[in-house]
């Protein structure tokens, strides 16, 4: 299995155990993770005003550079998921998008978003199967009750991502059933975290974090896991619970028996 | 008078069924839901009624665009009419494509009797779409001599 | 040469007001055949009427347009009229410039244009109309209800009362439906089972009421007046006429496992079982896929016990034909799945129920004896929320576009009934809307609120937050003090959308009747013929029609008889003359017709022609008129246009099409 | 050619037959026609040879209502016309003694002469049995040589296959002389612009003078009265150059035999004025074979056709836009 | 056209929102996380646009509050989406000169050791122009 892979700006600098996790998983399950050349960053959220063309280019740079591979894109952090997921589906269903953005490209072959874009959790459930997965566990993480944090990006828009469930979403769930550890579902997992909000506003973020660790401590977590070192830097600032935080990657690279290998890489 | 002065109102022909379509045109109408005077409504019982010859007729008399409307697919009144003329317009439609003629003068659409805003939105879209297309002179004018 | 007469209607300002109606009635002096033409305020009125026949007979007409309102109006009327005056009614073609033409168009020049056209277009036709002659069928007096709830049992008894055979087909194992199920009905708070029981047994104990439940309808073929109808008779493994209805073989069942479909999967029954205590017929059916003689073929248990011999596992579905005049569709509703609306937690607390399922709970043979309390552990909830508007009014494609009509007033009950028999708890609604309209029901509402100290809400709530005590924590909106509220509740209830039956599809297709978009079966006409499909002979009965509470359904049940009953009370039926006629002549013979008519009614004989002087056998079509429903089919499929349909001629579209394109 | 005489004549012998329906030589080289013998001595006049192109099938409509039984030939292709129209009641099997006849391709004597060869005395090579690669073409100007397939016939270089659909004997060798692609052209007009597409089936048409050979020639095209010879759809305004019919006959022509014609060639082949009217109806086989699953009308008698069948899942007639 | 009325104009143009859609359910503002920061609130804002009180919602705190966790956008039943609302009222003000939210110079002081970048490229696109 080979696929195009955008990593995004936080994975090389402060999330760097996301990435370096995630490849060595990927190996590890026989997946060829390739490296998009000189991908630009995608900006972090994505531009909603219909008339914005050139946010939106870094992200059809990528895809576009996909697609001439013949690969699906892969994806790591939930925000780079959010933003190239609906970029693309504005490239293939919305005209004047389209056009624009082709305009300014001046590729050979105008893109109309036929890259599929996947998250590596969506590689994991669709492609490898969460059954499979858990075939090639080698340390089931066995009584460890670990609740997932889905946030925003991931989930919504539900018709645009189709990620999961956008209410009662199970994709982490079974995910960290399938490396043997069991999941605890509380409420808050799909509320927000505070988002970039917590740069002004640091006590609002603070406090949705508080809801958050709460119920899920009050659910009888040990652990939250994630996806996106945003969600990741505020819970981690939450005041009150105090669980660790730590991404859905490091569970998998535990579970698979090669996150030694690689420890020394994420520290340096 | 020079044609080219003329203001451009197409004709365009409406084929709809009895059972669905032509209420869904009557609710539009109860509804106060307007499209262009250019659409004239002709009744037939079933969209399999419609002979590709009344088709050709039309354009052949000068319509610049032929529309025709049935019950939706499963819903025939008679079971299955609709399923015939899919077929049948299917065919002719695309061998009039095949010789030329802009394939947005024809369309088929399945409105059903509660369908009063399908119906003018229909009608709506259609009626743009052969403004876009200016005056038919293909299919008057296949058989003239060069 | 025809000559015909013109007449163009005001209707009041309906039509003048957009339309030039002298001025058509001037242009159409002009048309080819035209003799008479003039315009009248009301055409449809008496008056209107009577100037149609004086033209008629001073001026000799031969046929006539109306430029009116839709042929779906006033087409039988006017029909009707010439016929009186001694014209044959199917000279009478009407050019639609009310729907079509004056309430669509705002510029009087534009739409007296179009006015002008649609009349020539009629003009042209009716040019080229012939006299036609309505056939008869008769009317097998006989008729079949579709469902078995209260709307089919009322509509049963009306029409058996009036003497005539009818059917019940219902798909459970026991007439009764949705009402059967809720506990109490308002909004006078009687015991549903109190008054729908004795209809059950009345319809059961009908002599001329058949009931077959566990049976669904498979194939409909035939027409008004001639239906024919295949009925499945789903194998119950109980030998009806055997069974006394003991119940000892449901006791003594070991699988009871099985989710009560009666108490909405809240609880669970036998393999054996009959839905709830007052069924019609008290007679119980297997469940093969939770039986265990089924699925292992060991166990046979219910035999053994069975004292009459009753329990037959060999049984098979039956197939039943049968021939009716009218059928009568009364399959009611159910609740939307609320999968996509886990923001209320529905899938995630046991706690969070739809008011459905409350109706179970609150009921003494529900799954909690009728005691209120929490599914999940069983305590009795102190503070109970009710969400609603759960599906309904979402334009968005997870719920529904329409109001569910019912919910507002069975909250208001839920609500005053829980408050009067558990004073300590409180109930607190969250509401967009209250809608009352409705005899009695606005007070009713207020009695709830100012009586039994319900508190309402208005706002949305945005989500059911469990928390780790059971507890369910309620994020809502009161938008007249403009805050967001938190409650802590116990229990959560759902007004979840209604929608019709999902099996409506199937049977709207099998009928021909047809559907909107959401499923709901759609009425001839708005407001004037609100319980007959636009399909001649099929009646709409209850909420398979739109939604609406008991006394509307009952009320509605009792109107679709009546239009059943004014069906079967009549020994013929005219029918429609304007059928398929093949020119034998022009045929080929090549069965291209037959294999496209829906019907059946095109066939082949040798006949002996005389094709300008050459005396020949030839295989050539016959229609029979008896069977031939007019639909054209066989027109476009003939290549050499031997076929054709009377009253929609090739000739009569394409002068339509000219005329139009002119 | 002699076997088929000969057995011709042993089934008229013994009155298996009370006719036979062949070709006879014309005044031409290369024009033979369809002709009748009802005597061994009328038999001397019977040819077959590569320009024996016209399909007999529709020849057995009239004959069927004659007495006795009709010897019919039939090459392979024609064999679909034949079943077509058993399919749709017009010919009896009963009156019908097929010998389906060898076929090693067709010729076009058009094609023949577009190649530059003038004033034919004599052709050598047509022969049936004749195996030989080359046609030897005896001209006032001399003796020419074309290879025999560069004066096939169109329908022959996309040949539907050596066998015969239906028969009660078979005589002779048949040849698959397949070697294009059938939908090639159909292909080629359809990636054209709407106005070139335009512009080639009105400088095609501006040629018709309605003379309705492909009509009378075409198997499918078997009403007894054409809709352009009735009033049914007021469509026969013969005088008027403007009429109905001088515009939409091809396009209602092919309609009429969608589903039903085999593509057979005889409208291309008869047309005096050379229009591929093929190509019409060849469009509509494409189309009914993209989006309704491959048919072939004439190769059975028992199968629904295309047009009045139906699936609930069939194409929108949007797709015409949509395939672009 | 009033500038207001041009405001307003634009902020449904590039949210590609109908405000009329809305029915006044109030579950977007049941549903907002943010909601006790607002001053005005996320139906309100509905209303604001619909009424074309543009000054009052650029004015708002409420701008500068929102989260785009699209939480109200997924659960709105109507599809008004109020979150793309908000959006676009934002941007009609950060595209105005000098109306960024977030200056250059208060950045030093907002950030510590483990910040991610996303953050501050996300703060950045949301809070500049």
């Amino acid at each position: 299995m080979k696929y195009s892979y955008y990593p995004g700006c936080t994975l090389r600098t402060k999330a760097k155990d996301l990435d370096v996790y995630a490849r060595a998983s990927a190996a590890a399950l026989g997946i060829e993770l390739i490296e998009v050349e000189d991908w630009q960053c995608c900006g972090g959220v994505y531009p909603l005003g219909s008339d914005e063309i050139a946010t939106k280019l870094s992200s059809v740079r990528a895809l576009n550079a996909a697609k001439e591979k013949g690969q699906d894109l892969v994806t790591m952090c939930s925000a780079c998921h959010h933003v190239i997921k609906r970029v693309n589906d504005d490239m293939k269903n919305v005209e004047d998008i389209r056009t624009r953005a082709n305009n300014y490209m001046e590729l050979e072959e105008p893109y109309a978003g036929e890259t599929e874009v996947l998250h590596f959790l969506e590689v994991l459930r669709d492609r490898v199967g969460f059954d499979e997965l858990k075939k090639r566990v080698k340390n089931p993480l066995k009584g460890k009750k670990i609740g997932a944090y889905y946030g925003c990006l991931l989930l919504r828009p539900s018709k645009l991502l189709s990620f999961d469930d956008p209410e009662n979403p199970k994709i982490i769930e079974d995910f960290i059933r399938a490396i043997g550890a069991e999941p605890v579902i509380y409420p808050y997992r799909n509320e927000c975290c505070g988002g970039y909000i917590s740069l002004k506003e640091k006590d609002m973020s603070k406090n949705m974090c508080e809801k958050i660790m709460a119920s899920a401590e009050g659910f009888g977590a040990e652990m939250l896991t994630t996806a996106c070192p945003l969600c990741l830097y505020n819970l981690n600032k939450s005041t009150g619970a105090k669980l660790p935080v730590v991404y859905f990657t490091e569970l998998l690279a535990e579970a698979l028996g090669v996150k030694d290998e690689v420890k020394e890489e994420v520290q340096k | 008078m020079p044609l080219e002065n003329k203001e451009f109102k197409p004709k365009i022909v409406a084929f709809c069924c009895n059972w669905c379509s032509y209420a869904g045109a009557d609710l539009a109408g109860s509804s106060r839901l307007t499209y262009p005077a250019d659409v004239k409504i002709i009744r037939v019982p079933c969209s399999c009624r419609v002979n590709p010859m009344f088709i050709l007729r039309a354009f052949e008399k000068g319509a610049d665009g032929v529309i025709m409307c049935g019950c939706h697919p499963g819903d025939c009144h008679y079971s299955t009419g609709n399923y015939y003329a899919r077929r049948r317009m299917t065919l002719l439609f695309s061998m009039l494509d095949y010789i030329g003629v802009e394939n947005g003068r024809t369309r088929v659409e399945w409105v059903s009797a509660a369908e009063g805003v399908k119906f003018s939105d229909t009608m709506n879209s259609f009626v743009e779409k052969i403004y876009s297309l200016g005056e038919n002179v293909r299919l008057g004018d296949l058989r003239c001599k060069q | 040469m025809q000559r015909i007469g013109v007449f163009v209607c005001h209707c009041g300002s309906n039509i003048a007001a957009t339309v030039d109606v002298s001025k058509v009635a001037e242009t159409a002096l002009m048309e080819p055949g035209v003799v008479h033409a003039e315009d009248y305020q009301y055409m449809c009125s008496e008056a209107g009427q009577a100037k149609i026949a004086a033209a008629i007979q001073e001026k000799g007409l031969t046929g006539i347009v109306v430029c009116s309102c839709s042929p779906r109006m006033h087409e039988a009327t006017f029909r009707k009229a010439a016929e009186r005056a001694g014209l044959n009614p199917y000279m009478v073609e009407i050019a639609n410039i009310r729907e079509h033409c004056s309430w669509i168009h705002k510029d009087m020049e534009e739409a007296t244009k179009k006015a002008v056209i649609l009349m020539r277009a009629a003009v042209a036709k009716v040019n080229l109309n012939t006299p036609l002659q309505a056939g008869e069928s008769r009317v097998t007096k006989r008729a079949l209800v579709i469902g078995g709830g209260i709307a089919g049992i009322q509509t049963a008894l009306d029409i058996a009362d009036a003497g005539y055979e009818v059917d019940i087909v219902e798909k459970t194992p026991s007439i009764g439906g949705r009402m059967s199920q809720l506990d109490k009905t308002f909004p006078t708070l009687d015991c549903s089972a109190c008054i729908l029981t004795p209809k059950m047994v009345e319809a059961s104990a009908h002599e001329k009421i058949n009931i077959y439940t566990y049976s669904e309808v498979e194939k409909v073929s035939g027409f008004v007046g001639d239906f024919t109808v295949d009925i499945r008779k789903k194998a119950r493994c109980v030998d009806m006429d055997k069974c006394t209805g003991c119940g000892v073989c449901q006791e003594k069942c070991p699988s009871k496992k099985a989710l009560s479909e009666f108490n909405r999967g809240l609880n669970t029954r036998s393999a054996i079982y009959t839905p709830f205590a007052q069924a019609i017929p008290n007679v119980p059916v297997i469940d093969r896929e939770a039986c265990i003689k089924f699925k292992t073929g060991k166990c046979g248990i219910c035999s053994k016990v069975c004292q009459a011999g009753a329990i037959d596992y060999e049984q098979k579905d039956e197939i039943i034909t049968e021939k009716y005049g009218a059928i009568v569709v009364a399959t009611g509703f159910d609740t939307i799945n609320l999968d996509k609306y886990d923001e209320y937690a529905y899938s995630q607390s046991k706690d969070v129920i739809t008011s459905l399922e409350l109706e179970r709970v609150m009921n003494a043979a529900g799954p909690t004896h009728g005691h209120l309390e929490r599914l999940s552990d069983g305590k009795a909830p102190k503070e109970i929320i009710f969400i609603q508007c759960v599906g309904s009014r979402c334009s968005d494609d997870r719920g529904k576009p329409y109001c569910s009509k019912i919910c507002c007033m069975y909250t208001a009950k839920h609500a005053m009934l829980i408050r009067d028999k558990y004073p300590d708890v409180n109930v607190t609604v969250f509401y967009i809307d209250v809608r009352t309209p409705g005899k009695n029901f606005d007070e009713f509402y207020r009695r709830a609120v100012e009586q039994y100290g319900v508190n309402y809400i208005k706002g949305q709530v945005g989500k059911v937050i469990p928390q780790p005590d059971g507890k369910l924590l309620v994020q809502g909106s009161d938008l007249l003090d403009n805050r967001q509220i938190l409650k802590e509740a116990d229990m959560v209830v759902l007004a979840t959308a209604i929608e019709p039956n999902p099996d409506v599809r199937k049977i709207a297709t099998m009928l021909t009747a047809s559907i909107d978009t959401n499923n709901f079966l759609t009425e001839a006409h708005a407001k004037l013929r609100p319980v007959e499909s636009p399909t001649a002979g099929i009646f709409l009965s209850g909420v398979c029609q739109g939604p609406k509470d008991i006394p509307e359904t009952v009320a509605q049940a009792g109107a679709a008889a009546v239009k059943a009953i004014g069906l079967l009370a009549k020994d013929k039926l005219l029918t429609n003359p304007c059928t398929a006629q093949s020119d034998v002549l022009l045929c080929n013979g090549c069965s291209t017709c037959e294999n496209v008519c829906p019907y059946g009614a095109i066939s082949y004989e040798d006949k002996e022609v005389n094709d300008h002087g050459i005396r020949e056998t030839r295989r050539v079509a016959v229609v029979n008129n008896a069977l031939c429903q007019g639909c054209g089919a066989c027109t476009v499929a003939c290549p050499s246009g031997a076929m054709d349909l009377q009253g929609f001629s090739n000739r009569q579209i394409i002068a339509e099409v000219d005329a139009i394109c002119r | 050619m002699q076997a088929i005489i000969n057995r011709a004549k042993e089934l008229l012998a013994d009155g298996t037959v009370a006719r036979v329906l062949g070709w006879k030589a014309g005044d031409l080289p290369y024009n033979p026609e369809p002709a009748y013998f009802e005597t061994e001595e009328e038999l001397k006049d019977f040819v077959y040879n590569g320009f024996c192109g016209a399909n007999l099938s529709k020849y057995m409509i009239e004959a069927s209502k004659l007495e006795g039984k009709t010897m019919v030939c039939l090459k392979p292709c024609d064999t679909y016309s034949f079943n077509q129209l058993l399919k749709e009641h017009r010919v009896d099997r009963d009156k019908a003694y097929i010998v389906g006849v060898g076929c090693k391709g067709k010729l076009d004597i058009e094609r023949i002469k577009k190649q530059g060869i003038k004033g034919i005395e004599s052709i050598e090579g047509a022969e049936i049995s004749d195996e030989a690669e080359t046609l030897k073409i005896q001209t006032i100007y001399g003796e020419k040589t074309l290879p025999y397939a560069d004066a096939m016939l169109e329908r022959c270089h996309v040949c539907k296959g050596k066998e015969h659909m239906v028969f009660d004997e078979q005589i002779g060798e048949s040849k698959e002389t397949k070697d294009a692609e059938r939908f090639d052209e159909v292909a080629k007009i359809e990636a054209m612009s709407p106005e070139e597409k335009f512009a080639f089936f009105q400088s095609e048409l501006s040629k018709c003078i309605r003379c309705n050979a492909c009509r009378n020639a075409c198997p499918a095209c078997s009403c007894r009265k054409c809709v352009f010879d009735s009033n049914k759809f007021d469509s026969s305004q013969k005088a008027n150059a403007d009429s109905f019919e001088e515009k939409m006959f091809h396009i209602i022509r092919a309609f009429h035999v969608a589903g039903r014609c085999t593509d057979c060639g005889e409208c291309s082949r008869v047309c005096p004025q050379g229009i591929p009217l093929h190509l019409f109806n060849r469009k509509f086989i494409k189309d009914i074979d993209e989006l309704y699953g491959e048919y072939q009308a004439g190769e059975d008698t028992d199968s629904k056709a295309p047009l009045t069948n139906y699936t609930f899942e069939d194409a929108e007639p949007s797709i015409v836009g949509k395939r672009g | 056209m009033s500038s207001q009325k041009k405001q307003a104009e634009l902020i449904k143009e590039i949210s590609g929102v109908n405000p009329l859609k809305c029915m006044k359910c109030g579950k977007c503002s049941a549903t907002c996380p943010s909601y006790n920061e607002m001053d005005i609130k996320p139906h309100q804002f509905v209303s604001y646009v619909i009424n074309e009180d543009i000054e009052s919602l650029v004015n708002s705190k409420s701008l500068w509050k929102c989260l785009s966790c699209f939480a109200c956008v997924e659960r709105c039943p109507r599809d008004v989406k109020p979150g793309k609302l908000i959006d676009a009222a934002r941007q009609v003000v950060v595209r105005q000169k000098d109306q960024n939210y977030l200056l250059a110079d208060e950045i030093p002081e907002l950030i510590d050791p483990d910040l991610p970048q996303q953050l501050l490229v996300s703060a950045f696109r949301r809070y500049r122009r």
